[in-house]
């Protein structure tokens, strides 16, 4: 094991956690700083996806199809919020679920019916298909640069827009009450509504983006919903910084744990034994992650609300 | 010896130190008043003493026994009770059912699953004599979300005492109270003298003098000075960075 | 009385778009046969059970107790199949599998009511011994870490006679394989082979190719390459090996016919391997009918019908052997353009002639 | 003098079916500081939440700038210059002190020197060492002064106070006073409902006795100074 | 309670037991044969979710984890009967001992937790016990593993009838329903209550708040076990896929479809989204969108659940 591959694991590592945090960020625009638990973001991200795919397959423009993505997965994101979101912000947690997950059903089946189930084709475009040389003896694929910039952009975009900009202020005191924030003269409906767009803006783009190296099928929203809740739960709900840090952490841990964790325990462990049990470790490891931070920092990493 | 001593209690918040090693004695039966400038550390300190919030450093004696180390419930059933600044409450339950919640707890057992609490005469009983004592008794069907401020401060007095304390931290006790209420928490609050001690924070000077045996002086989360009303009236320093001209002797 | 069938169909869940796949199967045959059995009036009760075993248990209670059926046919998953077999065999309804063939019902579970279409591992067998025909000295295999997935490999080191590079398992669901993929460029195999079924293994080969292995080859079982993957993953896949028991360019007249009157129906694309299963399974249905003379009710003859088939198979020629696991051929196919362009899979040989699982053995019927 | 600024008229409000409000009738005019008085659980708190739009009034106009805002929401409300601290401060858990008083900041013409982050540092000087916190870390008292901070940052027509001066030290409660009058000198209008009766009445032109939902009397601060009976009887003092 | 209707608010759960019971008599008259199966899996399902209405809706506690412990209790039964136990008592018996140790291990750490993140991390740990049974080769991992043989229920009960298991689980069920109802009026159910009401001032009272949780907690998790050694049972089969994080979000969506905190809450949220996605399925391919909907409706026009709807209705009745 040399230190190239090494430093490209590390850099696999940070590469995944940039497209979990790209996954996420909109989620944790709309769960951590709004307040309001959106399962139905996975739609979203699928919508974004399924959109892109289509218009790059039928235009054989990526850079169009992934704003065509984000343009109409607003534009049902914002008929969403008008008919049922707007109505649950003042409700509970797990109210949210309940509707949230009602509209994931909804949104399956009319997925299924417009698309069918099988999944569909997302190809890289052209341009990026190939891998580039970072270093000598280290190709790396050009697409996923796109996505790391892709990620980091987002990221320093929604630390500025929730920490520094009047906007995320009136969001986070609309989130954390909102009579007062009303009473100061605050639309929350209209901030609200304004940021649900925009987190639904960021899944669309992270589904567009995450197409050509993903599957695109019905069930691609569920599958990432999990990894991004646990990214955001690390992190400190509320937290863009904590998000990010714990989208890191969980991509790294999570490589690290299927580049070097079998041939460890093959090298300390009888055969058998280790077979079994270092991809065991590593399925699970992000789920061992959140439940040991969790259990020292009950708020997460970077706890946001007190 | 005091009946409670809280001895160099250190609490810091990332770099502010809001208790600076702070040593108090209450005496049994004796009125402690606590008083000092917003953000001196008065509710920290009580935070500390009930438990809620974890000391950094310093311990804390009850009756001969150290508490330092208990949970906060366990300090409660070791005879440290308290109320909170804003009144804390079951506001979704009638004053009788937020009475027998708290007469309960004094009883023990909360582990017992299979008979129906309402029907224990006992606690039904106590919870009624306290709601008499209180001053609640008018109102023990009602909603405790709904109650004015001034019977929710009651309330939220009245679970502390269902714990039979023999300390009990008070914390603005009058606060939100208009001149009627604040007279009738006085009087409550004096009528409690003889069966447990109280460390009382108040702004309300008024009632302060009218109820404190001794007088601490918190500033920047060390202990100013100590002493009784006229002391403390006469004190300089606390006049220019507590009590102002409001107070003139 | 009409004869009724079961379809439990995988419409929606984890193997939804193999479901599709085999849904279209079923409606072709039945729409083939006029909605008849053996020309007997004939229904076909479908219904969607989500992928989940424990839902399929419930379905085929309702299918036995509710509406009686007499065949039984639909799962795509091997844990639904075992989930409900018990029932079935118990019930005498004859289940005919549209994919899965679990190990354990070709060898020690094995029933006379079952009858399948291949054993899970005889395409990793094929593949195996398609390794070692392209002379692949030192091959990486990669799978899921559950069971099946061993199986699996375990199923390709069967016959496969060169080193085992290394193996790899990755984690159920897994969305990014760049750690993988950097194992494989370090360990430089002469080809991978990888059975990563449904999104992992479209997942892993746009990112194999993205990362710039495209030099090494790639071997899979017939579901890490059917028509449902290579459709969802375009260019990448071309030139992937696979095997399996049958393949849309299979020279027989039947298969012909089935693969045109498909395309026809459905807009042109080929049918995958899950449909023509189904299709198949229709027709032996058709054909025991037929062959006991409508007589649905007396249930041994109808065992022996199906035992002994009489219609004509779209993989052209097969024999059950001892467990009710076919003896077939099993072919290479590799993907690439057809005449329009179009990616798909193309026939390169047949690798096994006359083949039999390896759990027979264990079979005690 | 000036037009009312606000303006109610048989103003009926409560909670669910319980009523709480019958029928008020005030105004308040442009600069003048009214004091609304009465025991606790008279309707006072009510009052305001139904004149800033957080109540809906059952019946009844009220009329803000010639404007009636009874049906108008919250934010409307505000937005047109109605500034309120309320009861229990309801600071912001997740704003820093400086966010409350930068995030709400609003001009408007007419207001000769404005309130900026720099003025009301100055007035509060605790906050200003505090001006990185959080919201839920500060004291009780430190949540009161940024609450009306944050009322004043909206350079507000009307300014309400309820019970501004809860739970501050002496010292502070007095800064409070002295502000407050600055303020009436610089014309701000304000509605005040305070415990300290005395020193509200310093600072009153107009003062409302609310007894159980009602208005029972009004007058000047004078007029009341020489009625004591109406402090027993009105506001238990 | 709709007291205003006392005679008929007392008699129903009778009323209802009494047709529950009768009802595997009627059926071959009827010609609803397969229902008995039917209802008998609501039936288990209802106990699990008794269990999480118990924490979820009398403390606060949103468990998104539940299914790990009908895992852990169905595995228990396939883990005894891989080791030759035959006797169903002693295996369901283990099912809900194992499970609520298993609760009591997850609910020492989760409890320090709350809110979102302990719904999280209640996920994590069900997560981790759903990729153990996938990996678990001897009990068939992914693929399952199939109970043969019934377990015996004993002498005398297992010639009896066909449908004995059916009142066992009948039984089963009305018991741990009567026992959670009782509860929530005892001592400890009113303690429960306010610690979901105002945690703090519990712990001012003087009440030991995190072991009055995790004794719910436990408790809850040894009754989701026992479901699911049950489940075992009626479906002779398990696989991982009965802990999958879905199941566990489904038991919550019945749960509060139903409603939370109510006493009839669980069993009717359980048989009204299983009846309907048996009946959706025999009309539909598209049998989701409808059960989407109606969440929407239930979230916006029962926002306390279908149980509190009814309970409304009775009441109003009664009065008119
Ligand atoms: N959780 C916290 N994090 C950071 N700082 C805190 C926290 N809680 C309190 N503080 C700070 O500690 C100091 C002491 O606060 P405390 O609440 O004890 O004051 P107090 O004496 O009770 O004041 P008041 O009379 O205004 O209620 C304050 O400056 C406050 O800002
Ligand atoms: N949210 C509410 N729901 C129901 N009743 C309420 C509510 N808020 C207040 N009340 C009731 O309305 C009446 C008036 O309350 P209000 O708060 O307006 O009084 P107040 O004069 O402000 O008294 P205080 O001095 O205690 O603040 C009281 O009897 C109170 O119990
Ligand atoms: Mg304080
Ligand atoms: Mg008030």
């Amino acid at each position: 094991m040399d230190a190239i591959f090494v430093f490209e694991q590390l850099l696999n590592g940070l590469g995944y956690g940039l497209m979990l945090f790209l996954i996420a960020a909109g989620l944790t625009l709309v769960f951590g700083i709004m307040d309001t638990m959106n399962l139905a973001h996975g739609s979203l991200y699928m919508a974004g996806a399924y959109i892109a795919a289509r218009v790059h397959e039928a235009s054989g423009a990526f850079a169009l199809a992934v704003l065509v993505a984000v343009g109409v997965t607003v534009a049902i994101a914002a008929v969403a919020e008008f008919l049922v979101i707007r109505r649950l912000y003042r409700r509970d947690h797990l109210v949210q679920v309940l509707a949230t997950f009602g509209i994931i059903l909804i949104a399956d089946d009319a997925v299924k019916a417009i698309w069918g189930v099988a999944p569909l084709l997302a190809s890289t475009p052209a341009a990026l298909a190939g891998p580039v040389a970072l270093l000598e003896g280290l190709p790396y694929p050009s697409y996923r640069l796109l996505l790391i910039g892709a990620g980091l952009t987002v990221a320093l975009g929604l630390h500025l827009l929730v920490n520094k900009t009047r906007i995320g202020m009136l969001v986070r005191a609309g989130a954390s009450n909102r009579q007062m924030a009303e009473h100061m003269g605050v639309r929350v409906g209209g901030v609200f509504a304004f940021v649900f767009a925009l987190g639904a803006a960021l899944a669309a783009l992270a589904g567009a983006l995450m197409a050509p190296i993903s599957a695109v099928q019905i069930g691609m929203g569920e599958a990432i919903l999990i990894p991004a809740l646990v990214v955001i739960v690390i992190g400190g709900i509320g937290s863009v910084r904590g998000a990010f840090v714990a989208a890191l952490l969980v991509g790294l841990v999570d490589t690290a744990g299927r580049a070097f964790l079998p041939p460890a325990l093959r090298a300390v462990l009888p055969p058998a034994v280790a077979a079994d049990l270092g991809p065991a470790l590593a399925g699970i490891a992000m789920y061992v992650l959140m439940a040991a931070v969790l259990s020292l920092k009950p708020a997460g990493l970077f706890p946001a609300r007190g | 010896m005091s009946l409670f001593r809280a001895e160099g209690l250190v609490k810091r918040f990332g770099g502010l130190l809001a208790t600076d090693h702070v040593s108090l004695a209450v005496e049994a039966g004796e009125i402690h008043a606590l008083i000092g400038p917003n953000g001196a550390g008065k509710s920290t300190l009580v935070n500390l003493i009930s438990g809620l919030l974890p000391a950094d450093a310093g311990r804390i004696v009850l009756d001969g026994v150290e508490l330092t180390a208990l949970t906060p419930h366990a300090r409660t059933r070791a005879g440290l009770a308290r109320c909170f600044q804003i009144s804390s409450v079951f506001r979704n339950d009638s004053v009788r059912d937020n009475l027998l919640l708290a007469v309960q707890a004094q009883a023990g057992s909360s582990f017992r699953c299979l008979s129906r609490r309402d029907a224990e005469h006992a606690l039904q009983e106590r919870a009624e004599a306290l709601a008499q004592r209180t001053g609640l008794a008018e109102v023990l069907e009602r909603n405790a979300g709904t109650l004015a401020h001034g019977l929710q401060k009651r309330l939220d007095l009245a679970l502390a005492l269902a714990a039979r304390p023999r300390l009990l931290l008070l914390d603005e006790p009058m606060a939100g109270m208009g001149p009627e209420d604040s007279q009738q928490m006085v009087a409550l609050i004096r009528g409690l003298a003889g069966e447990t001690a109280i460390l009382l924070i108040e702004h309300d000077m008024d009632a302060v003098f009218q109820l404190a045996d001794r007088i601490s002086v918190l500033v920047y989360g060390k202990v100013l000075t100590s002493g009784d009303a006229a002391h403390i009236k006469g004190h300089a320093e606390v006049q220019a960075v507590y009590l102002g001209t409001e107070v003139a002797g | 009385a009409d004869i009724k069938v079961g379809i439990a169909l995988d419409l929606s869940g984890p193997f939804s778009a193999l479901g599709a796949e085999a849904r279209d199967g079923f409606e072709l045959a039945i729409e083939k046969l006029g909605g008849k059995l053996g020309g007997q009036p004939a229904e076909f009760i479908r219904s969607d059970f989500g992928g989940n075993p424990e839902q399929a248990n419930q379905l085929v209670a309702r299918f036995l107790q509710r509406d009686g059926i007499h065949f039984f046919t639909g799962p795509i998953g091997s844990n639904a199949a075992l989930a409900v077999g018990p029932a079935l065999f118990a019930a005498k309804v004859p289940y005919l599998s549209a994919n899965p063939g679990p190990s354990a019902y070709a060898g020690e579970k094995c029933s006379p009511w079952f009858f399948a279409q291949y054993q899970n591992d005889t395409y990793d067998e094929a593949a195996g011994k398609v390794a070692n025909e392209k002379g692949y000295k030192n091959v990486l295999l990669i799978a899921p870490n559950y069971p099946a997935g061993k199986d699996h490999l375990n199923g390709f080191k069967r016959l496969y006679k060169g080193a085992v590079k290394d193996e790899i398992y990755t984690k159920l669901g897994q969305i990014d394989y760049a750690a993988e993929i950097a194992q494989i460029r370090a360990a430089k195999p002469d080809a991978v082979f990888f059975f990563l079924p449904g999104a992992m293994g479209i997942n892993f080969v746009k990112q194999f190719v993205g990362g710039g292995l495209e030099d090494i080859p790639l071997i899979a079982p017939g579901f890490s390459a059917d028509e449902d993957v290579i459709q969802a993953v375009g260019e990448p896949m071309l030139g992937v090996l696979n095997t399996a028991h049958w393949t849309h360019d299979l020279q027989n007249p039947a298969n012909a016919a089935f693969v045109s009157a498909f395309r026809q129906k459905y807009a042109g694309r080929y049918p995958s391997v899950y449909a023509a299963m189904a299709y198949d399974t229709v027709m032996a249905m058709d054909a025991a009918v037929r062959d006991v003379g409508g007589r649905i009710d007396d249930r041994e003859a109808v065992l022996k019908a199906l035992k002994n088939p009489s219609f004509k198979s779209l993989r052209g020629e097969f024999q059950y052997g001892a467990n009710n696991f076919p003896v077939q051929n099993y072919y290479l196919r590799e993907v690439g353009k057809d005449a329009e362009g179009r990616i798909t899979n193309k026939l390169v040989g047949t690798t096994l002639e006359k083949h039999q699982d390896a759990y027979v053995g264990a079979c005690r019927m | 003098m000036n037009a009312p600024l606000l303006c109610c008229r048989g103003l009926e409000a409560g909670y669910g079916t319980s009523r709480v409000l019958f029928g008020l009738d005030f105004d308040i005019r442009a600069g003048e500081v009214v004091a609304l008085l009465g025991r606790n659980g008279m309707g006072k708190s009510t009052t305001i939440r139904t004149i800033v739009g957080g109540l809906r009034p059952q019946r009844g106009e009220i009329v803000f700038e010639g404007r009636p805002i009874h049906a108008e929401r919250a934010d409307a409300i505000a937005r047109l210059g109605v500034a309120i601290v309320p009861e229990g401060r309801q600071c912001f858990p997740n704003l820093t002190v400086h966010e409350h008083l930068v995030a709400f900041a609003a001009r408007r013409n007419g207001v000769a020197e404005p309130w900026t982050p720099a003025r009301l540092y100055a007035l509060f000087p605790r906050l200003a060492e505090r001006a990185d916190h959080l919201g839920n870390q500060l004291s009780g008292g430190e949540q009161q002064m940024l609450a009306i901070a944050r009322a004043l940052s909206t350079n507000p027509r009307l300014l309400i106070l309820d019970e501004a001066t809860e739970g501050l030290a002496p010292v502070i409660r007095e800064e409070i006073w002295r502000c407050l009058a600055l303020l009436k000198a610089q014309g701000q209008t304000t509605l005040v409902v305070d415990k300290y009766v005395e020193r509200l009445m310093a600072l009153a032109d107009r003062n409302l006795i609310l007894e159980r939902g009602r208005i029972t009397w009004q007058g000047s601060s004078a007029e009341l100074d020489a009625r004591r009976e109406l402090w027993g009887r009105y506001l238990g003092v | 309670m709709p007291e205003r209707f006392p005679g008929l608010a007392r008699r129903l759960p009778w009323l209802v037991l009494a047709l529950l019971a009768a009802f595997p008599l009627l059926a071959p008259a009827l010609g609803l044969e397969y229902y008995v199966g039917f209802v008998r899996r609501v039936l288990i399902v209802a106990i699990a979710a008794s269990s999480l209405n118990f924490i979820l809706g009398y403390g606060g506690m949103a468990a998104l984890g539940h299914a790990g412990f009908i895992g852990v209790g169905a595995y228990t039964v396939v883990a005894l009967v891989e080791a030759g136990v035959s006797s169903a008592w002693l295996a369901w018996g283990s099912a809900a001992v194992l499970a609520g140790l298993f609760a009591a291990a997850i609910g020492a750490v989760s409890l320090r937790t709350r809110g979102v993140y302990f719904i999280m991390i209640t996920l994590a740990f069900a997560q981790m016990l759903h990729y153990l049974a996938v990996s678990l080769r001897t009990y068939g991992g992914d693929d399952g593993y199939g109970l043969y043989t019934p377990l015996a229920l004993g002498a005398w009960l297992d010639g009896a009838h066909a449908q004995v298991f059916y009142w066992v689980v009948l039984a089963i069920a009305a018991a741990v329903f009567a026992l959670f109802s009782r509860v929530a009026h005892s001592r400890y159910g009113h303690a429960l209550r306010g610690v979901r009401d105002n945690e703090t001032r519990m712990v001012a009272l003087g009440y030991p708040v995190y072991r009055l949780k995790l004794a719910g907690f436990v408790a809850a998790g040894a009754v989701a076990g026992l479901a699911g050694g049950l489940l075992a049972s009626h479906n002779a089969f398990v696989s991982p896929s009965i802990m999958h994080w879905t199941q566990s979000a489904l038991l919550l969506v019945m749960v509060m479809l139903g409603g939370a905190g109510r006493r009839w809450g669980a069993p009717l949220g359980v048989a009204l989204w299983l009846t309907l996605e048996e009946v959706l399925k025999l009309y539909t391919d598209y049998w989701h969108w409808p059960l989407g909907l109606l969440l929407l409706l239930v979230v916006f026009h029962a926002p306390q659940g279908v149980a509190a709807l009814l309970e409304r209705r009775a009441g109003q009745e009664g009065a008119r």
